[in-house]
């Protein structure tokens, strides 16, 4: 069954770089991908420099300049299907932490010449700004759920990328709770599956990377975290890290803001 | 330990010998198993059906259980599997297994007057029925079959039914929820068909498919016209990762619908049909 | 060409490096007018939202600067905070957190010479074609590259990129021995297959550039430095974290986003990465190390940017050598992490990234809080450096038409493998003569 | 002595690790509790060095610690963390693989072998739960193979419980501390020996190649007292709570639940009857080679039940409603038996310890 070649895009916004990197660390399944696809731009690994359309886009990273804001649009015009990779583009990222304090204030604590600064006062996800076929979370997108993505894709199938909670994955593969065992702050309850289970794992609570699972109770968490001996100061860094902006993390921070 | 004993879980290929496009995304596909042999059912009962590598979804067989020569499935695409369906082509292979789950009673209808009531491609799962009733004549008193689509244009088998009303012993009726300017026909939910119909309520059984909501509305309307609900039959869907009893997804109450339905006595479920979210 | 004429050379995007870059050369006749390496990759504020933050949380959002190598940013928040605590971990975990940098190393190298750098000297756009030339060595670039991220899965927790696993005091979990020896047979072959690329990238040919350089390197008694050490160069410095600021700082330049790092003394450029490390710690490197150098030409001094694709195969063989001695002798530790007696105070980090020295400097509040935070990675280190080696390339090159000079200067950047999202990221590359 | 099934004899400890290697030689793999990292877990043991001597487990709603005993019983903990479901019915389990062939494709003969597993330590709890999933494994119309293909052959020797765990009621589902029939030996743990009895043929066997002697009055006397002592749970399920769940569907106390239920699943995960899987299908890039898997769900996932247009539980509650009601009530009525073995898990894992037997008591009022 030949196919055509769909060709793929890879696109950058505000981010680490880390998601598409994941693409660079499928070391086995790599040539096979390249072979399936036709890597038509991808900053990150070759100088090929093809214009659009693309069938296939990955966009990585958060707008967060007038630049970005605008370039998500022609992506978004020269594109098939469009998946999102990464926290920064599924919810903001890390750097939406700056979408709660003043921006001017922290470009004056950064840099020497603030006016040669252009930024804009939040980190927003791109499917705030354009329509998005699929998200992949995580931070960083998990290398396996991203080859699933593409192959489903490839083969007109549903990405098995389940929106359940971190638990279900982490005890499948065995893993001790560390919040019931430990007593440690855990967000794998209201947390979307798909890292593996890494943090419980490594004896350590989950920290969110993958964004709010589909039906997050962050309430019922806070006041678990609570009679754990959490302070509200440490649930309110919890919920604002790595998915600060995504709206369920973001409202259980700031119903904990005046108790900070 | 040797070769597993057969697999329950293991789909049988099926070549596709016809495909027919019904409506604008629904089709049916007519199959052969590779393996030759025949493919028996009962009308009502459903298979698994699988697209390699896409997935696997449960499809009522909507073809004559007299006719055990081809498999015939009517299928409306909505979704990843089924869209995947309707791309095959004549001499593409498809999985298959089954037949699963409990058939439409016909024949403990022998000697009354059936009433069939369908929505939209709920018209397919019946049409089994239909045609074991057709073939079986002569043991029912009046059949009626009322149909309901959203618009002339979604009229599943129109030809069929346009035949099956030729007949001067079968009474066919179809309404559409919003007609187009040609549509001479009756506007309406199809409950409202149940009036103009004749049949014997107190020795008439009824069989059930659409929409959840039009069944809801179906059942009331026919045991409000006074058929006792032991005698009244419905087709419940549920997803379904296994069709038959190990995945639990089409869990309600106490019921599997794979296997203690998708066909059930409305008496039986009377107790949880109208319980939100069960 | 007419030497009088407006030529304009604009590349819009640098490819095959971490982040978003541009330059820009402005050329009048003869005469180079400008060279800007500008770094657009947007502002993310990391120093500024670290401010009140818990101490303990400081590496994972660190890790967050940049996905190529996380382990810089953990490792040398980690050591910041252990410094301003007074805390010294034992022997075994100070081994796992060489054996972790070692498996970004090789990741980060392995992924640089073959797929990023070495397409340059075949004249290739990418590694793909390259694999369509070449695939078995291709395949072999990728196992390379693959075992580093193994030793970075097995130690950091699962995954290579923002490991889960280090934390102040040691690490979450300590691995199982077994899981550790599982890395030997991969370790060995590992060590083949440098070998192999010393004389595969040791072959190339490379443009003619000698600079007389000041590099600045970690140095360790007693390993070529990686994660610990005091900071020297081939000037005569000599010294240690807690006075970095003292002899470095960095300025904010109009065309980039990047804070641009300097030597306060003569306020030079200087060079720090993998030519640096080479030229100041050439004696610790090991003998089969120094041996493949030599076999390809290079002694105790390199001088030739160029050849940092060399420098750095050959540092993929140190490092294998390591993390293979590391896993031989690893015995579980008693305790995953030792007790963080916190307190307020500064604390001061620096390790080697795969691209340089990366610092980091914390105020601590007596509750643990960060009080204020400062990082200067080696790209915004290199930036000035670059842009000195660019002028050269550029000078020695103008006969070239436009397309070639175009992509001989991406080369020259991609020299330094500049993590730009370290540095802030896209890299527009113009290139004006009139 | 020659071991008839049934009869009580004792052996000395150390006579397990000669159970351990008969066990081997016959070509099972021993799975048994052990030290795992951070509680008492079931893993593969090779010797009575690999069982956890001296721990043992304090338990209560979302809480679990590993602790240490007076003594070093090898059996001393209540149940490792999760059972043994994981071995009969993994996480995941490879259904098919398909190749596309001309036109169509082919389903591939597996050649995997099920692993023969014989379960040291099973508790009665959780040999209930075995025969829980039988029912729901062959319900007559339909036999699972994988499933089978590891329990037929499984050889169970079950250890009875010397106490109560914080969380256990087995003693009112009547699933434990004591079992009567499914297994192949069974152990009580007193101090350095074990009084032991076949339950079947290929234990008698076994047995009579552990040196046994015959048990005194004394010993039987021990092993019936600490049953009793067992049996002295602080849980324990209302009665009559299957006819008044099913009574119950529609209450308000579903809303009440909801507010602390996360719906993360974790019960379900560690209940050793839960069942319920999904599917996978995964393929190569280019789509030649399929294969179709089977995972662990929960009725708390949103996507377990939808069907086209949305999920048909889109409430937490009814999410909760679904689990409990299915536990407690229509399990009976799909299967005969009662869906809770009274293990207490989902109490004890449930990050925010909701109490099943507290719910229950809460839904009767
Ligand atoms: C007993 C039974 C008989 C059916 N008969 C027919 C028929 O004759 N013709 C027809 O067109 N449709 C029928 N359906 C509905 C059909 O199964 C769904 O439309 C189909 O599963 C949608 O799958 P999808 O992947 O294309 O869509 P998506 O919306 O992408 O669904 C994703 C997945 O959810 C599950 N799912 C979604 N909807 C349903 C559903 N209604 N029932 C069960 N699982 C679902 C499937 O696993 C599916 O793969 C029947 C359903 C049941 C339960
Ligand atoms: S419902 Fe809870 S107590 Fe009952 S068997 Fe399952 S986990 Fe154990
Ligand atoms: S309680 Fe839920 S997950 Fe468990 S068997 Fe019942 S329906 Fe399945
Ligand atoms: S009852 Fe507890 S374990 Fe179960 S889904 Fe709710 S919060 Fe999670």
């Amino acid at each position: 069954m030949a196919r055509t070649r769909p060709r793929l895009g890879v696109f950058k916004f505000s981010s680490c770089d880390g998601c598409q990197l994941s693409l660079l660390d499928c070391e086995l399944e790599l040539l096979a991908v390249t072979e399936a696809v036709e890597i038509a731009y991808f900053l990150e690994a070759t100088r090929k420099d093809m214009k659009g359309p693309f069938d296939i886009t990955l966009v990585e990273g958060s707008v967060t300049t007038p630049h970005e804001a605008e370039l998500i649009h022609k992506v978004r015009k020269s594109t098939g299907t469009l998946i999102t990779i990464g926290a920064c583009a599924t919810s903001g990222g890390i750097q939406a932490l700056k979408n709660f304090k003043d921006v001017k204030d922290f470009i004056d604590k950064v840099y020497a010449h603030p006016e040669y600064i252009e930024t804009l006062a939040t980190a927003t996800p791109i499917a705030d700004h354009v329509t998005v076929d699929f998200e992949l979370r995580g931070c960083p997108i998990n290398k396996h759920q991203l080859l699933e993505v593409i192959n489903a894709t490839l083969n007109g199938r549903k990405p098995v990328v389940p929106k359940h909670s971190e638990c279900i994955e982490c005890k499948s593969r065995g893993t001790v709770c560390v919040m019931v065992a430990k007593g440690e702050a855990c967000l794998g309850p209201v947390t979307q599956a798909g890292c593996g289970g890494l943090c419980p794992a490594s004896h350590r609570g989950c920290f969110g990377c993958f964004g709010p699972m589909e039906t997050p109770n962050t309430a019922a968490l806070s006041e678990r975290l609570k009679a754990l001996g959490s302070a509200p100061r440490d649930i309110h860094r919890l919920f604002q890290t790595f998915n600060a902006n995504a709206p369920a993390f973001r409202q259980q921070a700031e119903s904990l803001e005046d108790r900070v | 330990m040797g070769a597993l004993p057969m697999d329950p879980m293991q789909p049988r290929p099926f070549r596709i010998e016809k495909v027919r496009k019904e409506l604008a995304d629904t089709f049916t596909l007519e199959l052969v198993p590779e393996e030759g042999g025949e493919f028996r059912f009962a009308a009502g009962q459903f298979n698994m059906l699988y697209v390699m590598g896409v997935g696997e979804v449960p499809i009522s067989i909507s073809g004559d259980p007299g006719d055990g020569a081809r498999l015939i499935h009517t299928t409306r695409a909505v979704g990843a599997v089924t869209a995947a369906m309707g791309n095959l082509k004549v001499g593409e292979a498809l999985g298959v297994r089954g037949p699963y789950g409990n058939p439409w009673p016909v024949e403990a209808a022998y000697g009354s007057d059936l009433v069939i009531m369908a929505g939209g491609v709920g018209l397919a799962p019946l049409r089994p029925a239909i045609y074991q009733a057709l073939a079986n004549r002569e043991r029912f008193g009046k059949l009626v079959i009322l149909y309901g689509a959203r618009s002339p244009s979604e009229i599943l088998y129109p030809k069929e039914l346009e035949k099956w009303r030729g007949r001067f012993d079968t009474e066919v009726q179809v309404t559409v929820d919003r007609a187009a300017e040609h549509w001479s026909g009756n506007v309406g939910v199809v409950t409202k068909l149940v009036k103009r119909a004749s049949f014997d309520p107190l020795h008439t059984v009824a069989f059930v498919c659409g929409p959840e909501i039009m069944m809801r509305y179906g059942v009331q309307t026919l045991t409000g016209a006074g058929i006792d609900p032991s005698n009244i039959f419905v087709s419940m869907e549920r997803n379904m990762k296994c069709g038959v009893g190990f995945c639990g997804h089409c869990q309600w109450g106490t019921n599997f619908v794979c296997k203690d339905g998708p066909v059930f006595p409305f008496d039986q479920i009377a107790d949880i049909f109208s319980i939100r979210e069960l | 060409m007419s030497a009088t004429a407006n030529r304009i050379i604009k590349v819009d995007a640098l490819a095959r490096v971490e982040g978003e870059g541009s330059l820009y050369v402005k050329v009048k006749g003869d005469e180079i007018k400008e060279v800007k390496f500008g770094i657009f990759e947007p502002p993310r504020f990391f120093e500024a939202f670290l401010v009140g933050r818990s101490y303990a949380e400081v590496p994972d959002i660190t890790a967050r600067i940049c996905g190529i190598c996380p382990i810089a940013y953990e490792m040398g928040a980690i050591q910041a905070m252990e410094n301003a605590f007074g805390i010294t971990v034992p022997q075994p975990i100070r081994a796992l957190r060489r054996l972790i940098y070692c498996g970004e190393w090789i990741e980060s190298h392995a992924l640089h010479v073959y797929m990023l750098h070495a397409p340059d000297f075949l004249g290739l756009p990418d590694a793909i074609q390259l694999a369509k030339a070449n695939r078995p060595l291709v395949e072999k670039a990728l196992r390379l590259k693959k075992i580093g991220n193994d030793i970075l899965e097995v130690i950091g927790g699962g995954r290579a990129i923002h490991p889960v696993n280090m934390r102040v005091g040691g690490f979450y979990r300590t691995p199982r021995k077994k899981e550790v020896q599982a890395l030997i047979p991969d370790l060995e072959w590992a060590i083949e297959a440098s070998l192999e690329t010393i004389q595969v990238v040791g072959g190339f040919s490379f443009p003619a550039l000698e600079q007389d350089y000041t590099f600045v390197a970690l140095r360790h008694e007693n390993e070529y430095a990686i994660h610990e050490g005091r900071l020297i160069s081939n000037r005569g410095m000599n010294i240690g974290l807690e006075q970095f600021l003292d002899h470095f700082d960095e300025e904010h330049v109009k065309h980039s986003n990047a804070l641009h790092g300097f030597m306060k003394e003569g306020k030079a450029p200087y060079k720090t990465g993998p030519l640096a490390r080479y030229n100041l710690n050439y004696d610790k490197l090991s003998e089969r190390a120094r041996q493949a150098a030599k076999a390809v030409g290079l002694g105790a001094k390199v001088t030739n940017p160029f050849k940092s694709i060399v420098v750095r195969a050959v540092e993929i063989l140190q490092v294998c050598e390591d993390a293979l001695a590391i896993c031989r002798s690893y015995q579980e530790p008693s305790e995953p992490y030792g007790a963080v007696p916190v307190k307020a105070g500064v604390g001061y980090g620096c390790t080697e990234a795969p691209r340089g020295i990366c610092f980091h400097r914390y105020e601590i509040e007596a509750d643990g809080s960060v009080k204020t935070a400062r990082i200067m990675p080696p790209t915004a280190q290199n930036q000035k450096i670059i842009e000195s080696d660019l002028w050269k390339v550029v000078a020695a090159n103008l006969n070239l038409p436009d397309e070639d000079l175009k992509w001989r200067c991406e080369q020259a950047i991609r020299n330094y493998d500049p993590c730009i999202s370290c540095a802030t990221h896209f890299l527009k590359l113009t290139i004006e003569r009139d | 002595m020659s071991a008839m099934p049934g009869e009580k004899a004792v052996i000395d400890r150390e006579r397990l690790n000669d159970l351990i290697s008969i066990l081997n030689r016959q070509g099972y793999t021993v799975i048994g509790p052990t030290m795992g990292e951070g509680a008492i877990l079931y893993d593969v043991v090779t010797g009575i060095g690999d069982l956890p001597a001296g721990w043992g487990d304090e338990e209560e709603g979302g809480r679990y610690r590993p602790v240490r005993r007076s003594d070093q019983a090898l059996f001393g903990y209540s149940k490792p963390a999760q059972g043994l479901k994981g071995h009969l019915h993994p996480a995941r389990q490879r259904l098919f693989a398909a190749e596309r062939a001309g036109n169509g494709f082919r389903v591939l003969k597996d050649e995997g072998k099920a692993p023969r597993y014989a379960f040291l330590g099973a508790r009665a709890c959780e040999l209930a739960a075995m025969r829980v999933q039988d029912k729901v494994f062959d319900n007559g119309a339909y036999r699972d193979p994988h499933y089978f293909a590891k329990r037929d052959d499984a050889f169970i020797a079950l250890v009875t419980c010397a106490q109560a765990g914080g969380t256990c009621f087995c003693a009112s589902m009547n699933s434990g501390p004591d079992a009567t029939e499914g297994f192949d030996l069974k152990l009580a743990e007193l101090g350095s020996t074990f009084l032991i009895e076949a339950g079947s043929e290929r234990g008698a066997a076994i047995l009579a190649q552990l040196s046994p002697r015959p048990a005194t009055d004394a010993d039987r006397q021990a092993g019936v007292a600490q049953i009793a002592k067992a049996r002295q749970q602080s849980r324990s399920m209302v009665e009559g709570v299957g006819p008044m769940m099913a009574a119950r569907l529609e209450h308000p106390h579903w809303d009440e639940v909801a507010k602390r239920c996360m719906t993360c699943g974790n019960c379900t995960m560690v209940c050793p009857t839960c069942f319920c899987t999904t599917v996978e299908d995964v393929t190569d890039l280019a789509g030649n080679n399929a294969e179709r898997w089977r995972k662990w769900d929960s009725c708390f996932s949103v996507d377990y039940s939808y069907i086209h247009g949305g999920a048909v539980r889109s409430q937490g509650a009814a999410r909760y409603r679904q689990w409990i009601t299915h536990k407690l009530s229509h399990w009976v009525s799909q299967f005969g038996v009662s869906g809770c073995v009274g293990c207490g898990r989902c109490i004890t894992w449930c990050p925010v310890g909701i109490d099943i037997t507290a719910e229950a008591k809460a839904l009767g009022g």
